[in-house]
Protein backbone atom coordinates (compact mmCIF):
# COMPACT_ATOMS: atom_id res chain seq x y z
CA UNK A 1 0.00 0.00 0.00
CA UNK A 2 1.66 3.43 -1.67
CA UNK A 3 -0.68 6.11 -0.76
CA UNK A 4 -0.99 10.00 -0.65
CA UNK A 5 -4.23 10.70 1.10
CA UNK A 6 -6.29 14.21 2.38
CA UNK A 7 -8.41 12.59 5.10
CA UNK A 8 -6.91 11.04 8.82
CA UNK A 9 -4.29 8.09 8.63
CA UNK A 10 -6.14 4.57 9.48
CA UNK A 11 -3.53 3.22 11.33
CA UNK A 12 -5.06 -0.18 11.85
CA UNK A 13 -5.96 -0.91 8.34
CA UNK A 14 -2.23 -0.16 7.22
CA UNK A 15 -0.76 -2.72 9.53
CA UNK A 16 -3.17 -5.03 8.44
CA UNK A 17 -2.65 -4.89 4.42
CA UNK A 18 1.55 -5.54 5.80
CA UNK A 19 0.54 -8.37 8.44
CA UNK A 20 1.20 -12.31 7.21
CA UNK A 21 1.29 -15.63 8.58
CA UNK A 22 5.48 -15.92 7.74
CA UNK A 23 5.74 -11.85 9.64
CA UNK A 24 7.09 -12.17 13.04
CA UNK A 25 8.21 -8.61 13.43
CA UNK A 26 5.97 -5.59 12.47
CA UNK A 27 7.61 -2.34 12.92
CA UNK A 28 5.45 0.89 12.46
CA UNK A 29 6.78 4.37 11.94
CA UNK A 30 4.20 6.89 12.79
CA UNK A 31 5.33 10.92 12.55
CA UNK A 32 3.11 13.41 14.42
CA UNK A 33 2.47 17.07 14.36
CA UNK A 34 4.33 18.41 17.31
CA UNK A 35 3.63 21.38 19.46
CA UNK A 36 6.44 23.42 19.00
CA UNK A 37 9.43 23.36 16.27
CA UNK A 38 12.22 25.99 16.02
CA UNK A 39 11.70 27.33 19.46
CA UNK A 40 7.92 28.68 18.52
CA UNK A 41 4.64 27.19 19.25
CA UNK A 42 3.11 25.59 16.02
CA UNK A 43 -0.79 26.18 15.85
CA UNK A 44 -1.19 23.48 13.00
CA UNK A 45 0.42 21.91 9.81
CA UNK A 46 -0.47 22.64 6.13
CA UNK A 47 0.90 19.92 3.57
CA UNK A 48 1.52 20.02 0.10
CA UNK A 49 2.62 17.75 -2.50
CA UNK A 50 3.71 17.03 -6.29
CA UNK A 51 0.96 14.00 -6.42
CA UNK A 52 2.41 11.94 -9.18
CA UNK A 53 6.27 12.23 -8.48
CA UNK A 54 5.82 11.66 -5.05
CA UNK A 55 3.75 8.64 -5.58
CA UNK A 56 6.45 7.40 -7.65
CA UNK A 57 9.16 8.11 -5.18
CA UNK A 58 7.41 6.56 -2.13
CA UNK A 59 7.13 3.01 -4.80
CA UNK A 60 11.07 3.66 -5.51
CA UNK A 61 11.39 3.52 -1.45
CA UNK A 62 9.24 0.47 -0.93
CA UNK A 63 10.63 -1.50 -3.80
CA UNK A 64 14.13 -0.59 -3.04
CA UNK A 65 13.69 -1.81 0.83
CA UNK A 66 11.72 -4.95 -0.55
CA UNK A 67 15.03 -5.89 -2.61
CA UNK A 68 17.47 -5.08 -0.08
CA UNK A 69 15.76 -6.72 3.26
CA UNK A 70 13.83 -9.76 3.44
CA UNK A 71 10.71 -8.58 4.06
CA UNK A 72 6.95 -9.51 3.74
CA UNK A 73 5.69 -5.87 3.32
CA UNK A 74 5.76 -2.30 3.54
CA UNK A 75 3.26 0.33 3.37
CA UNK A 76 3.76 3.94 3.20
CA UNK A 77 0.99 6.77 3.56
CA UNK A 78 1.47 10.16 3.69
CA UNK A 79 -1.23 12.68 4.74
CA UNK A 80 -1.21 16.19 2.35
CA UNK A 81 -3.48 19.06 3.53
CA UNK A 82 -3.95 20.53 7.12
CA UNK A 83 -2.98 18.75 9.97
CA UNK A 84 -3.66 19.80 14.22
CA UNK A 85 -1.40 18.90 16.70
CA UNK A 86 -0.83 15.43 17.57
CA UNK A 87 -2.13 13.86 14.11
CA UNK A 88 0.04 12.02 11.80
CA UNK A 89 1.31 13.19 8.31
CA UNK A 90 3.27 10.07 7.66
CA UNK A 91 2.65 6.03 8.58
CA UNK A 92 5.16 3.38 7.72
CA UNK A 93 4.43 -0.40 8.06
CA UNK A 94 6.78 -2.73 7.53
CA UNK A 95 6.68 -6.67 8.43
CA UNK A 96 9.16 -9.13 8.32
CA UNK A 97 10.15 -12.75 9.55
CA UNK A 98 12.58 -11.30 11.51
CA UNK A 99 12.74 -7.97 13.32
CA UNK A 100 16.38 -6.03 12.70
CA UNK A 101 15.19 -6.23 8.97
CA UNK A 102 11.91 -4.85 9.70
CA UNK A 103 13.64 -2.20 11.75
CA UNK A 104 16.14 -1.46 9.47
CA UNK A 105 14.33 -1.43 6.44
CA UNK A 106 11.46 1.03 8.58
CA UNK A 107 14.25 3.32 9.22
CA UNK A 108 15.58 3.10 5.83
CA UNK A 109 12.18 4.46 4.54
CA UNK A 110 11.91 6.99 6.66
CA UNK A 111 14.99 8.28 6.66
CA UNK A 112 14.87 8.12 2.32
CA UNK A 113 11.05 9.59 2.43
CA UNK A 114 12.05 13.11 4.25
CA UNK A 115 15.22 13.75 1.56
CA UNK A 116 13.78 12.58 -1.95
CA UNK A 117 10.26 12.49 -1.25
CA UNK A 118 8.50 15.60 -2.92
CA UNK A 119 6.39 17.01 -0.15
CA UNK A 120 6.60 20.20 1.51
CA UNK A 121 5.23 21.27 5.22
CA UNK A 122 4.63 24.73 6.26
CA UNK A 123 4.75 25.62 9.77
CA UNK A 124 1.63 27.92 10.81
CA UNK A 125 2.46 29.96 14.18
CA UNK A 126 0.74 32.56 15.95
CA UNK A 127 2.34 35.25 14.43
CA UNK A 128 2.79 33.85 10.57
CA UNK A 129 3.67 30.81 8.93
CA UNK A 130 7.11 29.40 7.32
CA UNK A 131 7.73 27.09 4.77
CA UNK A 132 9.98 24.42 5.85
CA UNK A 133 12.94 23.27 2.70
CA UNK A 134 15.10 20.81 3.87
CA UNK A 135 15.76 18.79 6.59
CA UNK A 136 17.90 20.00 9.52
CA UNK A 137 17.35 17.42 12.11
CA UNK B 1 7.02 23.99 -16.13
CA UNK B 2 5.37 23.50 -12.51
CA UNK B 3 6.52 24.93 -9.23
CA UNK B 4 6.02 24.35 -5.44
CA UNK B 5 5.82 25.01 -2.14
CA UNK B 6 7.81 28.66 -1.54
CA UNK B 7 8.95 28.47 -5.01
CA UNK B 8 5.22 28.46 -6.16
CA UNK B 9 4.50 31.48 -3.91
CA UNK B 10 7.27 33.51 -5.40
CA UNK B 11 6.37 32.57 -9.26
CA UNK B 12 2.82 33.30 -7.95
CA UNK B 13 1.74 30.37 -9.71
CA UNK B 14 1.77 26.80 -10.03
CA UNK B 15 2.30 26.41 -13.61
CA UNK B 16 3.77 28.50 -16.56
CA UNK B 17 3.86 27.39 -20.09
CA UNK B 18 7.41 28.02 -21.34
CA UNK B 19 7.93 28.01 -25.24
CA UNK B 20 11.44 26.27 -26.38
CA UNK B 21 12.66 26.09 -29.78
CA UNK B 22 14.50 22.94 -29.27
CA UNK B 23 16.38 20.99 -26.36
CA UNK B 24 17.40 23.67 -23.51
CA UNK B 25 19.49 23.01 -21.07
CA UNK B 26 17.72 23.25 -18.12
CA UNK B 27 20.05 25.96 -16.78
CA UNK B 28 18.91 27.97 -19.71
CA UNK B 29 15.41 27.40 -18.58
CA UNK B 30 16.44 28.69 -15.00
CA UNK B 31 18.13 31.79 -16.38
CA UNK B 32 15.27 32.86 -18.88
CA UNK B 33 13.12 32.52 -16.00
CA UNK B 34 15.33 34.39 -13.74
CA UNK B 35 15.46 37.13 -15.66
CA UNK B 36 11.31 37.62 -14.78
CA UNK B 37 11.90 36.84 -11.27
CA UNK B 38 15.23 38.13 -9.70
CA UNK B 39 14.47 36.78 -6.44
CA UNK B 40 14.93 33.15 -8.18
CA UNK B 41 18.99 33.47 -7.73
CA UNK B 42 19.20 32.70 -4.21
CA UNK B 43 17.46 29.62 -5.08
CA UNK B 44 20.18 28.05 -7.25
CA UNK B 45 22.34 26.49 -4.80
CA UNK B 46 19.36 24.49 -3.16
CA UNK B 47 17.34 24.01 -6.59
CA UNK B 48 15.87 20.17 -7.09
CA UNK B 49 14.74 19.81 -10.44
CA UNK B 50 12.47 16.69 -11.92
CA UNK B 51 11.48 16.50 -16.19
CA UNK B 52 8.69 14.20 -16.63
CA UNK B 53 8.53 13.03 -12.56
CA UNK B 54 12.36 12.53 -12.86
CA UNK B 55 15.03 13.98 -11.23
CA UNK B 56 17.43 15.97 -12.70
CA UNK B 57 20.17 18.74 -12.68
CA UNK B 58 20.73 22.03 -14.58
CA UNK B 59 22.80 20.32 -16.81
CA UNK B 60 20.11 18.32 -17.95
CA UNK B 61 18.29 19.03 -21.26
CA UNK B 62 14.48 19.54 -22.07
CA UNK B 63 13.03 19.07 -25.16
CA UNK B 64 9.48 20.72 -26.76
CA UNK B 65 6.60 18.47 -24.45
CA UNK B 66 8.51 17.26 -21.90
CA UNK B 67 7.11 18.55 -17.77
CA UNK B 68 10.02 20.77 -16.17
CA UNK B 69 9.52 21.06 -12.40
CA UNK B 70 11.18 23.04 -10.26
CA UNK B 71 10.98 23.25 -6.34
CA UNK B 72 12.64 23.67 -3.33
CA UNK B 73 14.29 21.05 -0.90
CA UNK B 74 12.14 18.71 0.46
CA UNK B 75 10.51 18.48 3.74
CA UNK B 76 7.69 16.19 3.83
CA UNK B 77 7.75 12.91 6.60
CA UNK C 1 2.33 1.39 30.75
CA UNK C 2 3.69 -1.42 31.84
CA UNK C 3 1.55 -5.06 31.57
CA UNK C 4 1.13 -8.74 31.33
CA UNK C 5 -1.83 -9.67 29.82
CA UNK C 6 -4.44 -12.74 28.98
CA UNK C 7 -6.39 -11.50 25.83
CA UNK C 8 -5.91 -9.85 22.83
CA UNK C 9 -3.23 -6.82 22.68
CA UNK C 10 -4.94 -3.73 21.93
CA UNK C 11 -2.62 -1.43 19.96
CA UNK C 12 -4.68 1.70 19.54
CA UNK C 13 -4.66 1.68 23.27
CA UNK C 14 -1.30 1.32 23.51
CA UNK C 15 -0.04 3.99 20.64
CA UNK C 16 -2.36 6.12 22.31
CA UNK C 17 -0.77 6.16 25.77
CA UNK C 18 2.55 7.05 25.19
CA UNK C 19 1.14 9.89 22.42
CA UNK C 20 2.01 13.63 23.77
CA UNK C 21 1.86 17.09 21.82
CA UNK C 22 5.32 16.93 22.28
CA UNK C 23 6.21 14.13 20.46
CA UNK C 24 7.31 14.05 16.75
CA UNK C 25 7.74 10.25 16.09
CA UNK C 26 6.06 7.49 18.00
CA UNK C 27 7.91 3.56 16.73
CA UNK C 28 5.88 0.68 17.58
CA UNK C 29 7.43 -3.08 17.33
CA UNK C 30 4.61 -5.93 17.03
CA UNK C 31 5.69 -9.40 17.76
CA UNK C 32 3.22 -11.44 15.87
CA UNK C 33 3.14 -15.46 15.80
CA UNK C 34 4.84 -17.04 12.67
CA UNK C 35 3.10 -19.95 11.01
CA UNK C 36 6.66 -21.94 10.66
CA UNK C 37 9.99 -22.05 13.22
CA UNK C 38 12.93 -24.47 13.16
CA UNK C 39 11.53 -25.75 9.83
CA UNK C 40 8.34 -26.85 11.40
CA UNK C 41 4.95 -25.70 10.40
CA UNK C 42 3.84 -24.21 14.47
CA UNK C 43 -0.09 -24.60 14.60
CA UNK C 44 -0.34 -22.12 17.86
CA UNK C 45 2.23 -20.72 20.60
CA UNK C 46 1.55 -20.70 24.44
CA UNK C 47 3.44 -18.34 26.39
CA UNK C 48 4.34 -18.43 30.22
CA UNK C 49 5.52 -16.08 32.60
CA UNK C 50 7.01 -15.56 36.43
CA UNK C 51 5.04 -12.64 36.42
CA UNK C 52 5.88 -10.87 39.52
CA UNK C 53 9.50 -10.73 37.94
CA UNK C 54 8.45 -9.99 34.33
CA UNK C 55 6.41 -6.91 35.28
CA UNK C 56 9.56 -5.79 37.27
CA UNK C 57 11.93 -6.98 34.71
CA UNK C 58 9.64 -5.12 32.34
CA UNK C 59 9.95 -1.90 34.45
CA UNK C 60 13.45 -1.80 34.90
CA UNK C 61 13.90 -1.88 30.84
CA UNK C 62 11.46 1.31 30.39
CA UNK C 63 13.61 3.19 33.29
CA UNK C 64 16.76 2.64 31.42
CA UNK C 65 15.20 3.40 27.92
CA UNK C 66 13.60 6.75 29.64
CA UNK C 67 16.85 7.22 30.76
CA UNK C 68 19.23 6.81 28.28
CA UNK C 69 17.06 8.32 25.03
CA UNK C 70 14.75 11.82 25.21
CA UNK C 71 11.53 10.29 25.09
CA UNK C 72 8.13 11.29 26.17
CA UNK C 73 6.67 7.52 26.69
CA UNK C 74 7.70 4.06 26.31
CA UNK C 75 4.72 1.48 26.65
CA UNK C 76 5.07 -2.49 26.94
CA UNK C 77 2.47 -5.10 26.98
CA UNK C 78 2.99 -8.76 26.81
CA UNK C 79 0.46 -11.26 26.29
CA UNK C 80 0.71 -14.84 28.12
CA UNK C 81 -1.67 -17.94 27.36
CA UNK C 82 -2.79 -19.45 24.12
CA UNK C 83 -1.93 -17.68 20.96
CA UNK C 84 -2.91 -18.58 17.21
CA UNK C 85 -0.78 -17.48 14.16
CA UNK C 86 -0.95 -13.84 13.22
CA UNK C 87 -1.88 -12.41 16.43
CA UNK C 88 0.47 -10.28 18.76
CA UNK C 89 2.52 -11.80 21.85
CA UNK C 90 4.71 -8.49 22.87
CA UNK C 91 3.58 -4.58 21.88
CA UNK C 92 5.79 -1.54 22.50
CA UNK C 93 5.91 1.71 21.49
CA UNK C 94 7.76 4.74 21.62
CA UNK C 95 7.12 8.59 21.33
CA UNK C 96 9.99 11.13 21.45
CA UNK C 97 10.27 14.37 19.99
CA UNK C 98 12.82 12.67 17.16
CA UNK C 99 12.46 9.63 15.51
CA UNK C 100 16.18 8.49 15.81
CA UNK C 101 15.58 8.44 19.90
CA UNK C 102 12.30 6.52 19.19
CA UNK C 103 13.98 3.70 16.73
CA UNK C 104 16.78 3.12 19.01
CA UNK C 105 15.26 2.64 22.37
CA UNK C 106 12.30 0.51 20.47
CA UNK C 107 14.82 -1.82 19.41
CA UNK C 108 16.73 -1.51 22.77
CA UNK C 109 14.00 -2.65 24.66
CA UNK C 110 12.74 -5.73 22.38
CA UNK C 111 16.39 -6.92 22.48
CA UNK C 112 16.36 -6.57 26.16
CA UNK C 113 13.52 -8.19 26.82
CA UNK C 114 14.44 -11.34 25.03
CA UNK C 115 17.47 -11.91 26.95
CA UNK C 116 15.97 -10.54 30.35
CA UNK C 117 12.12 -11.23 30.97
CA UNK C 118 11.18 -13.89 32.62
CA UNK C 119 8.44 -15.33 29.72
CA UNK C 120 8.78 -18.57 27.68
CA UNK C 121 7.61 -19.35 24.68
CA UNK C 122 6.05 -23.06 23.66
CA UNK C 123 5.83 -24.04 20.04
CA UNK C 124 3.09 -26.02 19.46
CA UNK C 125 3.04 -28.59 15.64
CA UNK C 126 1.06 -30.99 14.51
CA UNK C 127 3.03 -33.91 15.91
CA UNK C 128 3.87 -32.34 19.63
CA UNK C 129 5.67 -29.30 21.41
CA UNK C 130 8.60 -28.02 22.94
CA UNK C 131 9.64 -25.38 25.51
CA UNK C 132 12.13 -22.82 23.49
CA UNK C 133 14.59 -22.13 25.51
CA UNK C 134 16.99 -19.22 25.20
CA UNK C 135 17.25 -16.90 21.53
CA UNK C 136 18.98 -17.66 18.71
CA UNK C 137 18.03 -15.35 16.28
CA UNK D 1 11.40 -22.22 45.54
CA UNK D 2 9.62 -21.79 41.77
CA UNK D 3 10.48 -23.54 38.76
CA UNK D 4 8.92 -21.87 35.16
CA UNK D 5 9.02 -23.87 31.85
CA UNK D 6 10.67 -27.15 31.23
CA UNK D 7 11.89 -27.12 34.75
CA UNK D 8 8.46 -26.71 36.21
CA UNK D 9 8.31 -30.05 34.00
CA UNK D 10 10.94 -32.08 34.85
CA UNK D 11 10.52 -30.76 38.94
CA UNK D 12 6.91 -31.84 38.48
CA UNK D 13 5.71 -29.17 40.52
CA UNK D 14 5.78 -25.07 40.23
CA UNK D 15 6.63 -24.66 43.76
CA UNK D 16 9.08 -26.92 46.11
CA UNK D 17 9.31 -26.19 49.71
CA UNK D 18 12.93 -26.34 50.74
CA UNK D 19 14.12 -26.53 54.66
CA UNK D 20 17.17 -24.51 55.01
CA UNK D 21 18.84 -24.08 58.78
CA UNK D 22 21.01 -21.19 57.66
CA UNK D 23 22.22 -19.07 54.87
CA UNK D 24 23.12 -21.53 51.56
CA UNK D 25 24.30 -20.74 48.55
CA UNK D 26 22.14 -21.19 45.84
CA UNK D 27 24.76 -23.87 44.67
CA UNK D 28 24.11 -26.07 47.13
CA UNK D 29 20.56 -26.14 47.17
CA UNK D 30 20.97 -26.80 43.81
CA UNK D 31 22.66 -30.15 44.26
CA UNK D 32 20.58 -31.22 46.88
CA UNK D 33 18.08 -30.85 44.42
CA UNK D 34 20.07 -32.55 42.03
CA UNK D 35 20.03 -35.87 44.06
CA UNK D 36 16.46 -35.89 44.00
CA UNK D 37 16.09 -35.00 40.23
CA UNK D 38 18.93 -36.20 38.48
CA UNK D 39 18.48 -34.50 34.83
CA UNK D 40 18.73 -31.45 36.41
CA UNK D 41 22.58 -31.85 35.79
CA UNK D 42 22.13 -30.96 32.22
CA UNK D 43 20.51 -27.22 33.51
CA UNK D 44 23.54 -26.57 35.47
CA UNK D 45 25.42 -24.48 32.39
CA UNK D 46 22.32 -22.11 31.25
CA UNK D 47 20.24 -22.21 34.54
CA UNK D 48 18.88 -18.88 35.61
CA UNK D 49 18.71 -18.26 39.20
CA UNK D 50 16.36 -15.39 41.10
CA UNK D 51 15.90 -14.50 44.40
CA UNK D 52 13.32 -12.31 45.63
CA UNK D 53 12.21 -11.63 41.88
CA UNK D 54 15.91 -10.22 41.28
CA UNK D 55 18.35 -12.23 39.20
CA UNK D 56 21.26 -13.59 41.25
CA UNK D 57 23.70 -16.81 40.59
CA UNK D 58 24.70 -20.09 41.72
CA UNK D 59 27.29 -18.32 44.06
CA UNK D 60 24.56 -16.27 46.06
CA UNK D 61 23.07 -17.08 49.15
CA UNK D 62 19.10 -17.73 50.37
CA UNK D 63 18.13 -17.52 53.75
CA UNK D 64 15.29 -19.15 55.76
CA UNK D 65 11.53 -17.17 54.04
CA UNK D 66 13.74 -15.81 50.76
CA UNK D 67 11.82 -16.87 47.16
CA UNK D 68 14.39 -18.65 45.27
CA UNK D 69 13.38 -19.15 41.60
CA UNK D 70 14.99 -21.28 38.49
CA UNK D 71 13.98 -21.12 35.55
CA UNK D 72 15.96 -21.69 32.00
CA UNK D 73 16.87 -18.78 29.57
CA UNK D 74 14.18 -16.98 28.36
CA UNK D 75 12.26 -16.88 24.99
CA UNK D 76 9.49 -14.17 25.43
CA UNK D 77 8.92 -11.41 23.30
Amino acid sequence: MIQIVESKIEREEIVKSVSSSESGAIVTFDGTVRNHARGKQVTHLHYEAFPEMAAKELEKIRAEAMDRWPLNGMAIVHRIGRMEIDESSVFIAVSAAHRQDAFEACRFAIDTLKTTVPIWKKEHYQDGEVWIEGYGE
Amino acid sequence: MRFFASLKDLIGDSELEVQLEEKTSVRDVFHQLESRFPELKKYQPILLVAINLEYANLDAFVSPGDELSLFPPVSGG
